[in-house]
């Protein structure tokens, strides 16, 4: 079916002011304006907030935020999220594929697994604190326990959710064992797995955050807190919106290193 | 009747399979006995959920049967082998491989031949499907109709002795799928190879034959064999001849029986389509 | 265009991938029953061994025999029933409340472009924020303790319901709104004939997950900010060094979280009777 | 209710007069339908033949009221539904089967029959006799009426939504394509049952179809839809008598029409085999 095309010449531009100037974007910025418009309405003229700082305070904390310190506590806790959620990864990804590909392995581990899970990761700072003598390993184990868990199920579901056909194509095809899992069930589990990685590091970070703020040890969760103590609101505020961009980031750096090992995915 | 130069020679002597699920255990195949001849195309048709994929499955070696032999050359089928390859429903090309990649797949996988042979041989034969212009897409860029293509080429590079067909024009328009049956023909009576198709249209099926097996509704046996004795090569124009419809309106006969047997058995209520309307 | 038939996805059997056929032994012992039992109970051997051959640092960690013991002190104490009330009853609260927003809104963001451009992008700022993040803030705005956990509860259940909802919507198939127009429905009807029940069991998935969320949040509300409930118990617990607690107020905490989420299932199957027939024509598709 | 006597009113005609469609997607002008021109007479089986993507599904949408057309009109019964500039919203005086099914699977069987007149206003306990009236007309098991659509198979779920459609007296029924999931066998059950409705309703049917067996066996006449731009290639007559069985399918005379519509679409698929761009159905 060949698309009859007019006026190629003028695409660029229609294609312009398709994306750019239309009611949605307008809608759209429009969105967030009325939120910072509601936020300081509730603020100035209610006074029942008043402690919390308008959006214009937070934009002229802004200016008054120290680089050097910020960077330092963002570089503390993105190596404890890193370290978290690869050591969760190593540990998660094999233990996943495990359950999800061999019969024995599910028996022997599964009904483990899904009786430690339903304990909040939160639930375990008590004890991390106890049995580690280094705050960072603590903070660490901490990550490392949130990212487990959903890589663990993310990996083991896309296993057992393959299309039987396929394993069933390659095993006529005369592949080992070791090849179907390395050709067939790996890639075609894939997007799950992704979406599971996704996942763990969206826990990752509030995990660290939760562990900076009680541990109280340099990172943006301490940062955060220290400001909430000494009642710089405008910089707590800041502060939120600094990991949350943090946390968007790791996700969309997930979606990236996806995309590329899964090229035959976003082909449209 | 058998030729003993081909092989490829299938034999179902009573097979029983049964189906287990949460509560009951549902009889699919009840004490089926017949013979897939070795270099034919033989084509099994019979209303859905009769079974038909379960046979695939039993020679494919995908399941084995509870009771009764199914054999291959006199052997007992073992497992799932590239003597037996599978075209599946809706195709099962791997989405992460390129149409060449999906293609080179077997030959890689076995090591049979070399690269190079294989790699001669898979553009060759994607050549010859049409797809020569395709070989570096990925599936889903690819349309319906050349998804089946890229499958086929795909085992047939592994030359099987038997070849299973299992409804793989399912889901294709229909003037898509009248192409493709003209396109897998010409593999079929180019390769002189053990065929089995598995379908649930009656044109399709009668243009394709050699031999038409009719399967009953479950727990399914065979109902009748017909040998379609429509000339070879086969073109669009048979379908117009007398001796077609013949056949069609026999076909059609035994069919609807079990389309209306069918039919009341599959909802859960006894609906009976036809008769309702004429009381 | 795929078809109905074609698009319900064979389920996959354990035992496709494996090769060769289940052993003679296995069929005897039932090796499913056996290596299950042998995963949990080796679950608390290895914990006893671990604790009582004091291995680095296990010296300090409670043996199960100890965690037992105090535990069974603890049940009896009215403290324990107090804890465990007060962050029910916050996680509910929050959670409630969380759903009361989170669904209409979604429901409305997926239904209405108009709507959906209004609020949704504020709402992906908000989102990656973690619940716990809020807590000076929750903090500030509610100087009463009860009311600031249960806000970060319902901002831990919020994003996750929303988001299901939204998808729900979005995943209803086109032809109902058509096929629902074509009937001559006015937009309230679509709304409630066709929406709702659409969404449904997309809300039910998010509404289990923004549960389990809760109790987390809940958690961490507790021990940071917290007098009382379980988060704030195994806290004090470890600084009183009553070691054994800590163990125990995890135990309860996962199976208060476990069974929240079974019961919002539970409730909200109900809701879903369809998703009966649905499943059961999924069940005969595979028999074909 | 079901009016016998709509083909005596000479209610539910359908004229398509120069209808254009350009699809605008990222500024790339696609045609989908151009001079686009048929006429339905009341009471008329009309099936429209053409290969996946030619438009044939535009010009429903468009008949239907689910999208607009950038020139021409269409009208039924002399009133205007469809020019530039102006939609009539979809309404229950055409109604649509679709090709993946629309039952409500959150409602069962009664009460999708009734969602029709309910949404309409009227009383629901008139809309439950009548839907168990027409049950009995039509032929469907009054046990089913506590069933939800998941626990039907297939070709009863057609019949259920074809009948919800005629509960509300349409003027046509529009069809895209309803029996596509369906196989062969349980196909030509539906195509029987398609033809007995129509023999009792007497309503204008336009049933699209890729499938020209289908096309041949059912219609009064057939139209054959060119690849995009989609435009109106041919028409063939189909003067089998009615009523109709399977036993029509292998005559001389029904492989004739179908070899005759067959040559006049072949090339036209063709094409489309050809492109092998994606299946836009």
């Amino acid at each position: 079916m060949s698309a009859s095309t007019l006026n190629t010449t003028s695409n660029l531009w229609k294609q312009v002011r398709k994306t750019v100037a239309n009611w949605t974007t307008v809608r759209r910025i429009m969105s967030v304006l009325l939120f910072l418009l509601a936020w300081t309405i509730l603020v100035q003229f209610t006074g029942q907030f008043h402690q919390i700082p308008t959006p214009a305070a937070v934009f002229a904390a802004l200016f008054q935020l120290k680089l050097g310190v910020i960077f330092t506590e963002i570089f503390r806790s993105f190596v404890r999220v890193l370290c978290g959620f690869l050591l969760g990864l190593l540990i998660g990804f094999p233990i996943g594929v495990a359950i999800g590909y061999s019969r024995i392995a599910n028996y022997l581990l599964f009904p483990a697994v899904e009786m430690v899970r339903p304990i909040p990761p939160i639930a375990w700072i008590p004890l991390t604190v106890l049995f580690f003598i280094n705050i960072e390993s603590q903070i660490v184990f901490l990550t490392f326990y949130g990212a487990f868990f959903p890589i663990v199920y993310n990996t083991m579901g896309g296993i057992s959710e393959v299309d039987i056909r396929l394993p069933r194509a390659a095993m006529s095809f005369g592949i080992n064992r070791m090849g179907m899992l390395w050709k067939i069930i790996l890639p075609a589990a894939m997007p799950q797995i992704f979406t599971g990685m996704k996942v763990a590091i969206g826990i990752t970070w509030l995990m660290v955050v939760a562990a900076e703020m009680i541990a109280s040890k340099g990172g943006l969760g301490y940062w955060v807190w220290y400001h909430h103590t000494v009642m710089e609101y405008p910089m707590v505020i800041l502060g939120m919106g600094i990991i949350g961009l943090c946390g968007a980031l790791c996700s969309v750096g997930i979606d990236v290193i996806g995309s590329h090992f899964m090229k035959w995915r976003n082909i449209f | 009747m058998v030729d003993s130069n081909h092989k490829g020679e299938v034999v179902f002597e009573n097979v029983t399979r049964a189906v287990q699920t949460k509560k009951t255990e549902t009889i699919i195949l009840d004490h089926c006995s017949f013979v897939i001849e070795s270099g034919k195309l033989t084509v099994l048709i019979g209303p859905s959920g009769c079974g038909k994929t379960t046979i695939i499955n039993l020679i494919a070696g995908y399941e084995k049967p509870d009771r009764g032999k199914v054999l291959i050359d006199g052997k007992p089928v073992a497992g799932p082998d590239r003597e037996r390859l599978v075209a599946f429903q809706e195709t099962a090309l791997f989405p992460w491989l390129t149409c060449y990649d999906n293609v080179m797949f077997g030959p890689l996988a076995t090591k049979v031949m070399t690269r190079e042979e294989a790699h001669e041989q898979a553009i060759n034969l994607l050549e010859k499907v049409g797809l020569g212009d395709f070989l570096y897409k990925y599936p889903m860029q690819l349309s319906g109709g050349m998804m089946r293509r890229a499958e086929l080429a795909r085992a047939l590079i592994n030359r099987p002795t038997v070849m299973l067909m299992d409804e793989p024009f399912r889901g294709l328009d229909a003037m898509t799928r009248e192409l493709m049956q003209e396109y897998y023909l010409r593999l079929v009576e180019e390769s002189h190879g053990t065929h089995l198709f598995v379908t649930s249209e009656i044109e399709e099926a009668i243009f394709l034959a050699d031999r038409l097996i009719i399967m009953t509704n479950k727990p399914s046996r065979v109902k009748h064999a017909l040998d379609i004795d429509l000339p070879r090569p086969r073109i669009a124009s048979v379908l117009r001849s007398k001796r077609y419809l013949e056949l069609k309106a026999l076909t059609l006969e035994i069919l609807h029986e079990e389309a209306v047997k069918a039919s009341m058995a599959s909802g859960k209520a006894d609906i009976a389509i036809d008769s309702g309307l004429r009381t | 265009m795929k078809n109905q038939i074609n698009t319900i996805p064979e389920k996959i059997n354990e035992s496709d991938f494996v090769f060769e056929r289940p052993s003679f032994l296995s069929k005897i012992f039932n090796l499913k029953m056996v290596l299950n039992t042998a995963s949990v109970l080796s679950l608390f051997v290895i914990w006893g061994l671990l604790v009582n051959f004091g291995i680095y640092r296990f010296v300090l960690i409670p043996g199960p025999a100890e965690v037992l013991e105090w535990g069974i002190k603890w049940m009896g104490s009215k403290d324990f029933w107090m804890d465990a009330s007060l962050s029910t009853l916050r996680v509910l609260g929050g959670f409630t409340f969380a759903c009361l927003i989170a669904i209409p809104t979604g429901l409305m963001i997926g239904w209405n472009k108009i709507f959906s451009d209004l609020t949704f992008p504020t709402l992906e700022i908000l989102r990656p924020i973690p619940g716990i993040a809020y807590i000076p803030i929750a903090i500030l705005f509610f100087p009463w303790e009860e009311a600031s956990v249960a806000f970060i509860c319902f901002v831990g259940a919020f994003f996750p319901i929303l988001l299901n909802t939204i998808t729900g919507v979005k995943l209803i198939d086109r032809d109902y709104f058509r096929a629902a127009q074509c009937l001559g429905s006015k937009p309230r009807h679509i709304f409630w004939h066709i929406v709702v029940p659409g969404a449904l069991p997309s809300i039910s998935t998010g509404a289990a997950l923004g549960m389990g969320i809760a109790w987390m949040a809940s958690v961490a509300g507790e021990m940071i900010s917290g007098k009382w409930g379980l988060g704030y118990r195994i806290w004090e617990a470890y600084t009183l060094i009553r070691y054994p607690l800590i163990v125990d107020g995890m135990i309860v905490i996962g199976l208060l979280g476990l069974g929240s989420s079974t019961l919002i299932r539970f409730i909200t199957l109900r809701l879903i009777p369809w998703r009966k027939a649905i499943t059961e024509s999924l069940d005969e598709s595979i028999t074909k | 209710m079901v009016n016998n006597g709509s083909k005596q009113n000479g209610e539910g005609r359908i004229s398509v007069r120069d209808v254009e469609k350009v699809y605008d997607p990222e500024g790339v002008n696609v045609r989908a339908l151009e001079e686009c021109n048929m006429e339905i007479e009341p009471g008329e089986f009309v099936m429209m033949v053409g290969p996946s993507g030619c438009g044939k599904t535009t010009l429903l949408n468009a008949i239907a009221g689910f999208s607009n057309v950038t020139k021409g009109t269409i009208l039924l019964d002399e009133n205007v539904i469809a020019a530039p500039g102006l939609t009539q919203a979809p309404g229950a005086d055409r109604i649509v089967v679709f090709q993946g099914g629309a039952l409500f699977p959150w409602k069962t069987v009664l009460d999708n029959l009734i969602f029709g007149p309910v949404v309409q206003g009227k009383n629901k306990d008139e809309a439950v006799a009548e839907a168990r009236k027409l049950m009995d007309k039509l032929g469907l098991n009054r046990n089913t009426e506590d069933m939800y659509p998941g626990n039907l198979s297939s070709g009863m779920k057609r019949q259920v939504e074809i009948i919800r459609a005629l509960i509300n007296n349409p003027k046509v029924l529009l069809l895209d394509e309803p029996f596509r999931a369906l196989d062969s066998l349980s196909k030509n059950l539906m195509h029987e049952y398609l033809l007995e409705v129509f023999e009792i309703t007497k309503k204008t049917i336009f049933f699209i179809t890729h499938d020209l067996e289908e096309a041949v066996f059912l219609a009064d006449r057939v139209l054959i839809m060119t690849t995009r731009p989609g435009t109106i290639k041919a028409e063939i007559k189909v003067d089998i008598p009615r009523p109709r069985n399977y036993k029509v399918l292998s005559t001389d005379r029904f492989a004739e029409l179908k070899e005759r519509a067959f040559e006049a679409v072949r090339e036209e698929a063709l094409k489309a085999f050809e492109a092998g761009e994606r299946e836009l159905a």
